[in-house]
């Protein structure tokens, strides 16, 4: 057992800090730091590129396609980094998601094509797994894919396609086989730009549009645009979830909302004193603070597949539960360490325009949107219920 | 001691539950959301022939003097509709503040009749609550009226309100005054914006504007009192808005879950699902006791009484309301975190009421205050 | 609407206030205000048989067997009163339980024989319902009770019947027709010193003795002891669980756990200044003090038959839930304010023999026990997850 | 960075849940709550056989000079096993005190044998935490060495002790020193009860009762410091039982879920019961991380970073101990409150560990200072 991150870890993080210092301007740390949701696509577009040609774009993948070949360890301390010196988040469909997919799965041909542009960020990726009534539940999916001379003809809707609007690029889930019930179910990347697909944009709570309703109506997709065998998607959604096991913690995003209360809390004042010397206040964002630290333990205990009494999927959804528990908890102390003012909804771009002003500082802009926005983190990615009958079942055999 | 409504409570109360039926669905809603003004001049026209505005403002001035009850009745019932009109702001709260001032002899009756429209000028730079936020607006003698000199913060229905109610302080004196402002007047500069449930809202900037001397509704000895205690009852009517949407949750989310399945049962058939549905329940019924307990000690006239109860059922029908509203959201899943479904509206509405007039810290810390010294 | 209470009552309450005051003297407001589990035996008997000369033993019984007539907003505030006077409680299953029940339900000759002891206190009684396997469900009930010349036969098991031990009669729900599955139950009388009838203590985790497993082997119960017709106990249980309506929210018990907080608060001090003035501690009291005054409103709101959208048998269940919920945290606060104090466990004997000192104040004694023992409040009388289950169906109709 | 044990501490899990499985039923432990000590010497005497009493004292001095990272790995499994004896007291916290001391010398030997077992008398009247509490016990001197006079509170196995740790003011000191005395020294007398747990803990008077030079431990510059490190210490290695406890009711309540029947379903069949397992998995998974967070700091030896994670771990663990079994109570319904199961003993087990050492209130206000100052 040694609990202490080795020197060649601290020696990297250094070599991180330095990078970001460098690259990273106020403008741009502001617009990451408020937080609004979807984030500015041009910073992201812009950060993968600056992070490929230093070769940092893809820290999930495999060497030989691009990945720095770092420990997970250096991998959770990079994401760590960017988040705390206000980087812009990059798109995960294409980077965690669909990309090691195709390095695991994918066609030298599909490789060659898709792979550079993800890790450029030239071609931004959606993912269309969701359909209406089929939420949390893969099995009951419609959406058809039959072969007709070497094409598949597309037929069926997707729901929350996350920035489905503002994508070249989308894999789907897709029934290539209508005749069994729960395999026949295909990978397939589709050109968002083929004809017969239409995008709905859908206003979230916090008044802006990230997520998309997709029709696909008779979309003719080559056939080798499908990945690995037909039927084979269950394969390829379990490896694709398995590379996440610890992002549904996102322990960054935490450490980043913690450091954004405190900078509130020295910036407002209460029966005239810093809120941050305030009793109540103060044991909240403790208590928050400790679960974040603990939580931030749980990671690295996941990452380090340290021993443990349950199988390591029961650890995935505990990240994730007490992950998107935390996620609500540090909103709420966010809204509430600016009071009344946490009444303002900053839309993306009237945060981005926002100038700071004494009755509207830095701070304000994005925490509201942050906050109704993240009530969503206990339903997506397998909601809290879901996860909930996952570790009774795995971890219990209830 | 009785519960049951009278004849007029229930008819106020029909005749609401009719409009918010037939008038106020969730597309109106939007719009008027997104219009200039944040609310509909439509639903205002009604309120004002229903008697609604005129119902808490005293008899004499175009008022029909009943008490927090009967508005506690309305407004639970327009909760349920999402209501956005500055009813509660205007009657409520500026109304209660002009009762008994001569200013009040000729703006109420405009109040009454929706002509014109109230909204409070108190918070500023740094303040958090009403009840006790710092005024540096300055009101300095000229002639027989003042001039107001100063920046207000957070106006609600600051852009569309014709009148002002602006709390200023004059030269070496304790407290702070209140005065009443025609929003058109020389020297008012606003700079509005939206709050997250269409609220528009207004920075207000007041520069050297004159005021007559009658416009001065409460001196430093009585206008913190008088405030508090029209804060008191806004608090209330508005409480009972969202008990309203607390309500309405509770129905949404129980036919949703009956219409909609997962895993091939419908999601009513999830114990966990039925269990939560329970925990709202008791929330919701700890609200609606703790409503009454504000309305009996309103009715019962001792003040320190009427102040420990409000703030009592401040905190807890706020706590009890993001509960609620929150976890209709999770019973609905996606769809809950959008705008084109009800309950995510409901939740910001009780963001509005959990975060206006003092927040869930503020007054379990006045409680608490009060029950020492009590 | 008028939600304040009338004239009357008010002077009904000083009425009672007078009498309590004249009643009481310090050692038996000391032992009632342990609130150890069970009480003092002979506290009870000895408040029965004063409350009966007063006429005020059974406030729930119709007059013509003994009720004193009150409405039940006098009943209620005759409750509150009688807790923070500190006055014994009195036995709920001869005065509450069973007592109503063979006012409606049991023949001239059970009234004969079984109101005036019940009334005065002389006989106590035991309740017979829960046997092991069948908690909250009694329709799988075992015990047995077959007619055999003039005599019922009873075997079977009991389990949680409280304060057996100390009870010269009980009453006991018995299969007496084994052909139908959920009818065939009735309620029987059983003299407890019947021969066949024994009782095994069970240690409580407050390291007292307050509930009984009992076996029944064998023993002769007279015909004339069954309650109203054969199979009728449904009715009988029903009717009984309707004259307990607000009971289970136990709000003099909160009420005199406040009390009861306040004078620990008063006593202790942290960082050199009272308790009851620690930041911290004042938040937890004043959320819980706002609690218990909603949860008092809800039981007016039930006795006056407030208009509701819901039936009131959801009523019911709201209450004991949030009832039982303040239970634990009433109890988790007192706790909290001895400090480590409260570590030591007073048994019951214990505590009614502790004399105050300077260490050891007399505010100490029964905190713990009573913390401990009301863990059993969220299981017992239908438990947390079944009152859920209730509201779920009744209220919602899920 | 890595988690996994040590071969040698891979040794010591096995022994421990092995003696735990065999040896440490729960009637035996019942009987040992209700023994004079309160706790089991046939237990006492396999401790000091197997070397667990020794584990982290100094070597030289009897001991085995590991770390809190070994008595962690040991505390979890006796915890699983409701262990009663005064190990962390007697070896990680008096004995940390002792080891430097020329009294250790003589003292520790003992101490890893079992022969001598130590308490720490600090406490007194009007005192929380053992970290702040006001000390009023005196040291006077009397030729070479001292006379102590005062009375100390709540000193756990204080009966049992073979020798007692007091702190006591020396005249015009500011702080207090702290003394190692025979417990059967003239002028001790002790008023012993029973805790929840059946430890047996007493109430000390002591009456000018002389100890040698070389009994006082600490002075007054130092004596503050060891103590809070040594209470650290102890902390951590009661939190590691704690954890143990935790884990021991998930398992037993899993089993019986799955063996106990209500309206015909087994209860492991309802998924209001299997999310709360799940909810209770969360915070025992959260308890384990703030442990290893702990012992991170701990081996880190920067001591504010350790003050804070040790609070922190504290707090944490303290609250999701409390849930955990008190939820497994509540899943084991009417025999959970009863004697006669485990699962309440491991609740009671959780409380002693939420009020010694400072409460969860004491531990949120250190961290939270500690993070300002850091």
């Amino acid at each position: 057992m040694n609990l202490q991150l080795n020197p060649e870890d601290l020696a990297f993080r250094d070599e991180v800090r330095a990078f970001l210092a460098a690259n990273l301007d106020p403008a741009v740390i502001y617009r990451s730091r408020t937080e609004v949701h979807p984030p500015s696509e041009a910073d992201r577009r812009w950060w993968n590129s600056v992070l490929n040609k230093r070769g940092w774009a893809a820290p999930g993948w495999p060497q030989r396609y691009g990945g720095p070949g770092w420990t997970p360890i250096q991998r959770h301390i990079f994401d760590m980094e960017c988040r705390l010196a206000g980087a812009p988040e990059l798109r995960w469909q294409g980077l965690r998601l669909i990309g090691p997919v195709i390095c695991e799965f994918g066609s030298e041909a599909q490789k060659a094509r898709y792979l550079p542009a993800i890790l450029e960020g030239s071609e931004q990726w959606a993912q269309g797994f969701s359909e209406p009534g089929a939420g949390s539940d893969l099995a009951s999916l419609k959406t058809t894919a039959l072969l007709e001379d070497e094409h598949y003809i597309v037929n069926g809707q997707k729901l929350w396609t996350t920035e489905g609007g503002d994508s070249e690029m989308g894999f789907f889930l897709v029934r290539t086989d209508l005749t069994s019930k729960h395999g026949g179910i295909s990978m397939l990347i589709i050109d968002m730009a083929s004809p017969g697909v239409t995008v709905r944009p859908i206003e979230m709570i916090n008044g802006d549009v990230s997520t998309y309703e997709v029709f696909l109506d008779n979309v003719r997709v080559p056939r080798e645009n499908l990945i690995g065998e037909p039927g084979s998607a269950w394969t390829q959604t379990k490896f694709l979830l398995n590379n996440e096991r610890t992002s549904s913690a996102d322990i960054d995003k935490a450490y980043g909302d913690l450091r954004r209360i405190r900078a509130i809390a020295s910036g407002e004042s209460k029966n005239g004193r810093p809120l941050l010397e305030d009793g109540d206040f103060l044991r909240r964002l403790t208590q928050l603070e400790l679960e974040v630290e603990a939580l931030d333990w749980s990671v690295l205990r996941v990452l380090c597949g340290a021993p443990s009494r349950r199988p390591p999927a029961a650890a995935a959804s505990v990240l994730k539960i007490r992950g998107s528990q935390l996620q609500h908890r540090l909103g709420e102390l966010a809204v509430d360490a600016l009071g009344p003012r946490s009444l303002r909804l900053f839309t993306r771009d009237q945060a981005f325009a926002a100038e700071p002003a004494p009755l509207w500082p830095g701070y304000v802009p994005g925490v509201r949107a942050d906050q109704l926005y993240m009530r969503a983190c206990t339903i997506y990615g397998g909601a809290m219920e879901v996860q909930k009958n996952i570790i009774a079942k795995i971890a219990f055999g209830l | 001691m009785n519960f049951d409504p009278s004849d007029e409570q229930k008819m106020l109360a029909d005749s609401a539950a009719r409009y918010v039926r037939e008038r106020c669905d969730l597309e109106s809603r939007r719009q008027s959301a997104k219009s200039a003004e944040g609310f509909s001049r439509r639903h205002w026209q009604h309120f004002a022939a229903q008697g609604w505005l005129a119902l808490t403002l005293p008899d004499g001035v175009g008022g029909l003097g009943l008490g927090l009850e009967e508005m506690a009745v309305l407004m639970e019932e327009l909760g349920r509709g999402l209501v956005a009109e500055p009813l509660v702001d205007s009657t409520v709260l500026c109304g209660g503040l002009l009762a008994g001032t001569t200013r009040g002899d000729t703006l109420l009756p405009l109040v009454a009749s929706g002509e014109a429209i109230l909204a409070l000028a108190h918070l500023e730079q740094g303040g958090r609550a009403e009840y006790d936020c710092p005024v540096a607006a300055s009101a300095t003698p000229d002639g027989d009226g003042w001039r107001l000199h100063g920046v207000k913060h957070l106006v609600c229905h600051g852009a569309a309100a014709s009148h002002l109610l602006v709390s200023a302080r004059e030269a070496d004196a304790a407290g702070y005054s209140l005065f009443a402002v025609d929003a058109a007047s020389a020297g008012i500069s606003r700079d509005a914006y939206t709050l997250i449930d269409g609220t528009r809202a207004a920075d207000i900037r007041f520069d050297q504007v004159p005021v007559a001397a009658a416009d001065r509704l409460h001196g430093p000895a009585g206008a913190a009192d008088a405030l508090g205690e029209a804060l008191d009852s806004a608090i209330v009517a508005n409480a009972a808005a969202a008990l309203g949407a607390m309500e309405a949750v509770l129905e949404l989310t129980a036919d949703y879950l009956k219409t909609r399945e997962q895993y091939g049962q419908p999601l009513a058939s999830f114990q966990a699902l039925k269990h939560r549905m329970a925990e709202m329940l008791v929330d919701t019924e700890q609200a609606r006791s703790m409503l009454y307990c504000a309305l009996a000690a309103q009715a019962g006239g001792d003040g320190n009484a009427r102040r420990r109860a409000v703030s009592g059922a401040k905190a807890l029908i706020a706590q009890a309301g993001l509960f609620v509203t929150g976890q209709g959201i999770q019973l609905h899943g996606g769809i809950g975190v959008t705008e084109e479904y009800a309950v995510g509206h409901h939740y910001k509405a009780l963001q509005m009421f959990a975060q206006r007039f003092g927040d869930t810290d503020f007054h379990l810390q006045r409680r608490a205050r009060l029950a020492l010294e009590h």
